[in-house]
């Protein structure tokens, strides 16, 4: 019994066991066809309640317009549906589930108070155009949180309109551009780093800038030298991650901002690892002008399998007037409105105010927090990425020996000599009972292993991972065809991604 | 504070293992100047029964049950509650996005799924697996149309959603810049409230890109559609269909000769929620679907032979393909995408048909009710419509507002604020959840219009 | 790709597939240790809203009452007890994974519009001492759920107390006591059909009554001359269960009944199987005097691993006198009451009214019936059941050929020969993916099978369900230890049951 | 009917498989006339939109938040949400008792945790996996004692809940027929509100199998359990302490000198429900643990050595022992019990004493500034008490508890209903969700008493 005691041994494992590998153990799972495959005509789901109108006839009221050939749904009853989504639900690994270090990411813990409050009627139920005089409470959580924010991020205004964080870049950099034209000096430049996550060039490009590649230094941050070079009278502005995608804080910020400044060209930050900074240094205060948020990261909203995010944008003061349309304001009696009149406004980057479910998730979130909370959470979040670090450095290659914060990234060089990649790493990660860490990202260093425990994940799970991490590099040596095969313990395993890509299969037909 | 896994001993034994001597230490290469020395001046921390309570009074402060007659992109539709009981499992809730299919099926098969009742809805071949919301999924439509033709020009109908409208604009800036003003509006016909055809003919030349309507359109009409894909294809335009109330297609015919269509599924099982989170998503001929944009889950087999989804055509991406990508976009609304897929596999083949007759039935009849007041009348009358419809009333729709709100009413949207032309003119939605008897409520109040109006 | 689409192939096995059994594929699932083994001294998973009022010192308050020695609970963060209990649910099976055939529970599926409705504030927060013109609402539930479950009995009086099936009965042999009693006759005994579940002896025990056994008769029914000789002046009741626990409606019920009371017996009718009955007969109808109900079983009420159920108990006008108190009932103005007044009342048999949230979620099942869903669900069961029958009674042996109702029971007779018993064939079944039947019980049947499939279950997961049948069937022929050795795909298999009980460890003790 | 998963077409081929011509024959074994040849008399099938409507207007006749005082064996106390994300998880909550281990043995962890925490708290050596609520508890733990001491005496304190009592003596009723009056009830002391530790001590006998008291009791009273279990022992007689307000045992001495302790655990986190469902539990000294009614759980290994969880001692239970059991019971209240196992979780070693803490400070804030008003006093000063109180009023507690409905307040219960020589008195609980602010206006309105009165 005292095995049981040992984090190796949750679940206890008996001397000799052969089925638990790191923290996992096989056990069944339901399968399940696709749900069109399950559908037989006349099964129903639903019941509507009884019409108390006059019932129409759709054909005499639409002509033309009324459909014919009905959309092929499936028919199903209910319970047919829970077991098909449930069952589908048991393939899932989650935050729930155990330690998911997806490497820039941030997937922490999503407290269930937030759905809880998300879901409480008065603003689960609230249309947007309703009056703003029946709006006061939304829009007290609107304006509660983007104090917070503000007061977190050290900036001056912001925009809760966009619905992720390259919708915040968008928004961003169309700030820029609005300012710059303001000035009569529209620019045609965006600096990235080669560092810089996809959606940075994507962002600059669909803002019609010419992405120009800042190319990383030694230590994998910003060149100085090579940066005051590179900076002209048509750089419009810097999109610089901090803490870079390495995980290490630009030390120079300062005077990244001043080089930038002193040639006319803003510094936007993008804010994607803000769970590194939250509580202990603010952007506003070492320069950068604008940047956005992931709520959906720093500020807990769930990933929901892929969306939905939130991704609000701060600025300073010079940038306020172009903000889009509408934002908030009180009036003397102290009643919020939205104001649509702003002559300088970007526009609207999306209907209505954004995605408004996910500003309650964030403010309750802060408020469980409070500053105390937020301070230990970013130190938590740091302590366990090197320990990490420490922990692993000696069998995995650290491209860059620079100090870590939030997370740590490592190469696969050291496994590539036995023909491993860092692909291959991660899949038998699966095995241990772990989500990989990101793969292949940033595209600075070669076969990247990225690696964020965040907050919240327990000395014991840490401990786990680690363990599973060592293991996996000395499976490497003894016998890489395991790594190579893996994952073994799954439904699925290796998927068939060409011919997925070459002769796409989008979508359910029947068959004949 | 009570969501991280420490206690300080583990703290302090953590960071000796790494060798420092204290938290401070992995802070140290923050420039000392910028260390934050103070709290946040933030509220402080707060118990889970403080902050139910705090967002409750907020809540409060409408008084909920109000009966609305809101519509305009935002549908009120009953949301059966499986949905909520699915999707508030961990194993969705709190997955990433499913980069790793070996332990993301469940996500995987489920997008596939919402991929094909998308495209059997829309009568489009393929569908991806969710853009923010309606209003961004028609700019990206339009960006998509852009790359597809080669061409920059761009005609909107006036009666597509204006907040849609002032989206797109946003995202042509850029090319405006450049190519001069490449988006440009058409009006629409007065007593159809469909676009005006003629003016569109005029306006199409071998530089549209494409055009895009709104159908149902803002004024809740359906639109020619079969005519306006004539005018576009002959100039060799696209035509875009963007759709806000889904609903509509259990039982308007879908938008076959469109080349892309861009819907906002916010009505399949979405909560109103103040504006969002809601469900973008593009459906397309086959022949575009490298040109879309957003996520795509394939079906493929594993090495085994097992049949199981992936990501796939990611090199339209961002994170392959960069400053080429065709968007930018990353995280999407998977998790509304799946409210959607649940919602229509509830309603299924029949029961999304019977749930749009019932919205027709009760919009028809709160049509014929308003209408029938002294000073009050349809506009639009000469085109089918859907479960919405512009109401005239003589009297100042302030006036009428105020009574209504006495009744726990909300009333139809005044519309001069975006159509200068349609003064007194209100945008009145009905959907299966609201009662007769508010209907008549509504009706009587409207009627009791005083005398002098 | 055809494959997919027939039933066994649902997750689209491949040719030659090896890991798809049945309808289930290993995966992995994660280890966990127990709470206790997780917790460290100063973690929180709580935090206290800021007391409002002067602080106290408990010590002075309670003297030597205080507590000094706090109880050794866990003390972990709120996502490891997530986490925790998370892992666990996936050790379950369950309702919502697949089919639970378990004979006599009745295993349907348990909709989730109930569990709402059980969770509006003003249902879920009321205080059971409410006054009463405060509680009407919660009064109109009780009333309108008493009315429909007099209806679908054709009982003339109920009591919703009891909080389970066991409980039911024991209050229902009170009633019959207490009619006996004052009648001046009280009497001495209860017979017992042996196939009775344990629970009907056990209460008649409880209640102080001798118990009689009753031999079944060759078809499993009740023996009319065994019964009309062993009634006497000294017979309380007649314990049935109709149908009977092999499924079995005593189409002599009407003649039992006469027996008995021609004896001055009562009919008392364990009601749960009475989801084979909802709709086409009611007992009150057929002769029974007192009656219960499971609403965790007919009325969709959900088992929660064990618990919590609702066993109201429905009785003949000629009881009513003797429910236990209190009784609901409507004054002049159709206020509803509880009325405690009844000098003939047995007494309480629990605190308050009962399992309210019981009732609850069974009215919402009821409402979501109507009388023709109630029928079609019944009909439903009785054809699941049939058809499970038809499919297997030529490799199963099949004791009784009476015809069966909602649930069939096999013997593992032909089994036996190659040394396999109805428990090793339940392991082997969860190796392909279901839940086991009910196992050696009723104890009429020797190696009993029985076998209740409910209306839930689709025509595809019966199919499976019979092919697994019949491919253990074929296994206890060709490979009898495999099925022996059974389970072999779940997490742990064939505990050790008799050092459990031999060396009993009740709780976890924290290593000295 | 959308619960069930066949189509028309689905279920007649399914009669022609079994050979059947219609569903009639599967039923021709019911006699023609007790066939129910029409639809029963009950409400119409409802839409699901329908059954939510219905249940939250009956909810809604009770204007919803009220500030309650009521406690008296049902006490509101903040339930953690997450108890509620983890209980409907369809793992726990469609699965049903235990049986198959293989496939169970998340229930069953969660259970020997259970067993675990409430043994710990009450100081006990074992508890059981539940029992109905606290009353059927009380009444088994009684049973309980009477067999192991072989005796039928059974000395139950006026200070024990009323409705629990009405209980035992229902259970007991037909040892009464055969043994006369083998239930008797001991007095209180009227200062102290504690048993009358004289009359006790004259009604023991070798007869008296046990003493049942509870603590804190009915009055909210802590009962001097040393005393009493010295004057129970010294004549061989067990000592059964019943708990109602199971978080008292966060600061309260637990009742270590018990032979058997029965607790009502519905302060954890469980839902006030209108009376239940709740969660009954007995707990013990080990040597009597083969008398315990209800289910246990005991930890065991698998074939391969994995430690694993089953159903034990089942030897005691009616599936096995039929009219020898130890008890009746068979579904008992797990999942109420999986809820308490998470709240203890929640709160663990600390919080469980951090709460209790204010609800002790609530009620001694409650108990001052309610016996400041005129003519106001406490009772049953004499002894230590949790978080009730009773208060005595010169005023008839129906003129006050009028005026406290019209500031949406219920105050305390009267206790004339079952004391009759206890009139004007009123019992009063206090949690920690009660805000100050309520407390005071309950104290106004109690002290703005007519002069008359
Ligand atoms: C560094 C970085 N920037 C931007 C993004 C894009 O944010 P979103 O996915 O919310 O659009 C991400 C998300 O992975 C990121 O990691
Ligand atoms: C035939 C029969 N009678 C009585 C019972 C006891 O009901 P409960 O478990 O609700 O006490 C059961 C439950 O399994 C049963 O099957």
């Amino acid at each position: 019994m005292s095995n049981v005691l040992t984090p190796e041994a949750s679940g206890t494992a008996p001397a000799g066991d052969t089925r638990t590998l790191g923290k996992v153990r096989p056990h069944q799972t339901q399968n399940e066809a696709l749900v069109f495959e399950k559908s037989s005509p006349g099964k129903k789901a639903y019941r509507l309640a009884q019409l108390d109108v006059p019932a129409v006839d759709p054909g005499a009221l639409l002509g033309d317009a009324v459909r014919r050939e009905p959309g092929e749904l499936p028919e199903l009853s209910e319970i047919e549906i829970i077991r098909h989504f449930t069952r589908l639900s048991t393939w899932n690994y989650a935050i729930d589930l155990g330690m998911y270090p997806l490497g820039s990411c941030t997937m922490k813990y999503n407290p269930r108070v937030n759905e809880l409050v998300a879901r409480i009627e008065g603003l689960a139920e609230a249309h947007p155009y309703r009056p703003d005089f029946l709006a006061q409470g939304q829009l007290d959580v609107v304006d509660l949180l983007q104090k917070c924010l503000i007061e977190i991020t050290g900036m001056d205004a912001i925009t809760m309109q966009p619905a992720a964080g390259a919708h915040g870049e968008f928004t961003g950099i169309l700030l820029t551009r609005a300012w710059h034209q303001s000035q009569g000096d529209p620019r045609r430049t965006v600096i990235i780093p080669d560092s810089a996550h996809g959606t940075n060039p994507a962002t600059a490009a669909i803002c019609g800038y010419s992405v120009e590649n800042l190319k990383s230094n030694a230590e994998g941050g910003i060149d100085l030298e090579a940066l005051a070079r590179q900076v002209n009278d048509q750089t419009a502005a810097l999109m610089l991650t901090n803490p870079s995608t390495i995980g290490v804080f630009e030390s120079q910020i300062h005077k990244i901002a001043e080089i930038l400044h002193a040639n006319g060209a803003l510094l936007y930050m993008d804010g994607a690892n803000m769970n590194a900074l939250c509580g202990k240094t603010r952007p506003g205060d070492f320069g950068v002008d604008v940047m956005h948020l992931n709520l959906h990261k720093t500020f807990s909203t769930p990933h929901g399998g892929g969306g939905p995010g939130c991704g609000p944008v701060a600025c300073k003061a010079f940038l306020e007037p172009f903000l889009p349309i509408p934002v908030l304001v009180k009036d003397e009696n102290g009643d919020k409105h939205w104001n649509y009149d702003r002559p300088q406004s970007v526009g609207r980057v999306r209907a209505f105010f954004g995605n408004f479910g996910m500003f309650v998730r964030a403010l309750a979130y802060i408020l469980a927090n409070g500053p105390d909370g937020l301070r230990q959470t970013t130190e938590d979040a740091v302590l366990n990425a090197n320990y990490i670090r420490k922990k692993l450095e000696d069998v995995y290659d650290l491209p860059y020996n620079t100090p870590s914060m939030h997370e740590v990234v490592f190469s696969d060089r050291r496994q590539l000599k036995n023909g491993v990649r860092t692909g291959d790493i991660a899949k038998r990660l699966i095995d241990y009972g772990f989500h990989p860490y990101t793969v292949s990202f940033p595209l600075i260093v070669h076969g990247a292993l990225m690696i964020e425990p965040t907050e919240s994940e327990s000395r014991e799970e840490l401990d786990l991972f680690v363990a599973a991490m060592r293991q996996i590099a000395r499976e490497v040596e003894e016998n890489p065809q395991l790594v190579l095969d893996a994952p073994h313990s799954t439904r699925v395993s290796r998927l068939d991604e060409t011919t997925a890509a070459r002769k796409p299969i989008l979508r359910y037909r029947k068959p004949a | 504070m009570r969501y991280l896994p420490k206690s300080d001993a583990e703290r302090a034994a953590m960071l000796r293992e790494i060798g420092a001597s204290s938290i401070d230490d992995l802070f140290a290469v923050i420039p000392e100047e910028y260390r934050l020395a103070r709290d946040l001046d933030i509220p402080r921390q707060m118990g889970e029964s403080e902050i139910v309570e705090w967002f409750r009074s907020a809540a409060a402060k409408y008084t909920v049950r109000h009966t609305s007659f809101l519509g305009a992109g935002v549908y009120r539709h009953y949301r059966p509650c499986i949905i909520d009981s699915l999707v508030q499992r961990g194993e969705f809730l709190t997955s990433y996005t499913p980069y790793q299919a070996e332990i993301t099926q469940g996500t995987l098969q489920a997008i596939f799924e919402f991929q094909t009742m998308i495209a059997e809805l829309t009568g489009m071949d393929v569908a991806n697996a969710s853009m923010y919301d309606g209003s961004t999924g028609a700019a990206e439509a339009v960006m998509m149309a852009v790359r597809v033709t080669g061409r920059d020009g761009v005609l909107v109908a006036r009666t597509v959603h204006p907040e849609y409208r002032e989206v797109m604009h946003t995202y042509a800036q850029h090319r405006e810049a450049e190519t001069g003003d490449v988006m440009r509006e058409v009006g629409y016909d007065p007593d159809s409230g469909r676009i005006d055809l003629a003016a569109l003919e005029a306006a199409v030349t071998d530089q549209t890109a494409c055009v895009l309507v709104q159908s149902p359109n803002f004024f809740g009409i359906i639109e020619d559609i079969p005519a306006i894909a004539d005018i576009a294809h002959k100039k060799g335009a696209l035509l875009v269909v963007s759709i806000a109330e889904a609903i509509s297609l259990g039982i308007v015919r879908p938008p076959v000769e469109a080349d892309i269509v861009s819907m906002e599924a916010q009505s399949f099982g979405v909560a109103l929620c103040y504006g969002g989170p809601y469900c973008g998503v593009i459906a397309a001929k086959e022949k575009y679907v490298r040109q879309m944009p957003g996520r795509l889950v394939g079906q493929t087999t594993d090495r085994n032979g097992y049949r199981g989804f992936v990501l796939t055509l990611s090199t339209r991406e961002q994170h392959i393909r960069r400053e080429k990508a065709t968007s930018n976009i990353c995280t999407n609304q998977a998790l509304v995408a799946l409210m959607a897929t649940i919602f229509l596999t509830v309603y299924g083949k029949e029961g999304i048909r019977e749930l749009a007759e019932h919205n027709l039935a009760k919009s028809a009849y709160t049509a014929q009710v308003l209408a029938a007041g002294p000073g009050a009348r349809l506009r639009f009358t000469g085109a089918p419509r859907f479960h919405e419809f512009v109401l005239h009333t003589d009297e100042d729709p302030a006036a009428w507002h105020h009574r209504l709100h006495e009744e726990k009413i909300v009333g139809g949207l005044e519309l001069n604020r975006w159509y200068p032309e349609l003064d007194h003119a209100t945008l009145w939605c009905t959907t299966e959840i609201v009662p007769r008897e508010k209907i008549d409520i509504a009706a009587k109040q409207l009627a009791a219009v005083s005398v002098e109006a």
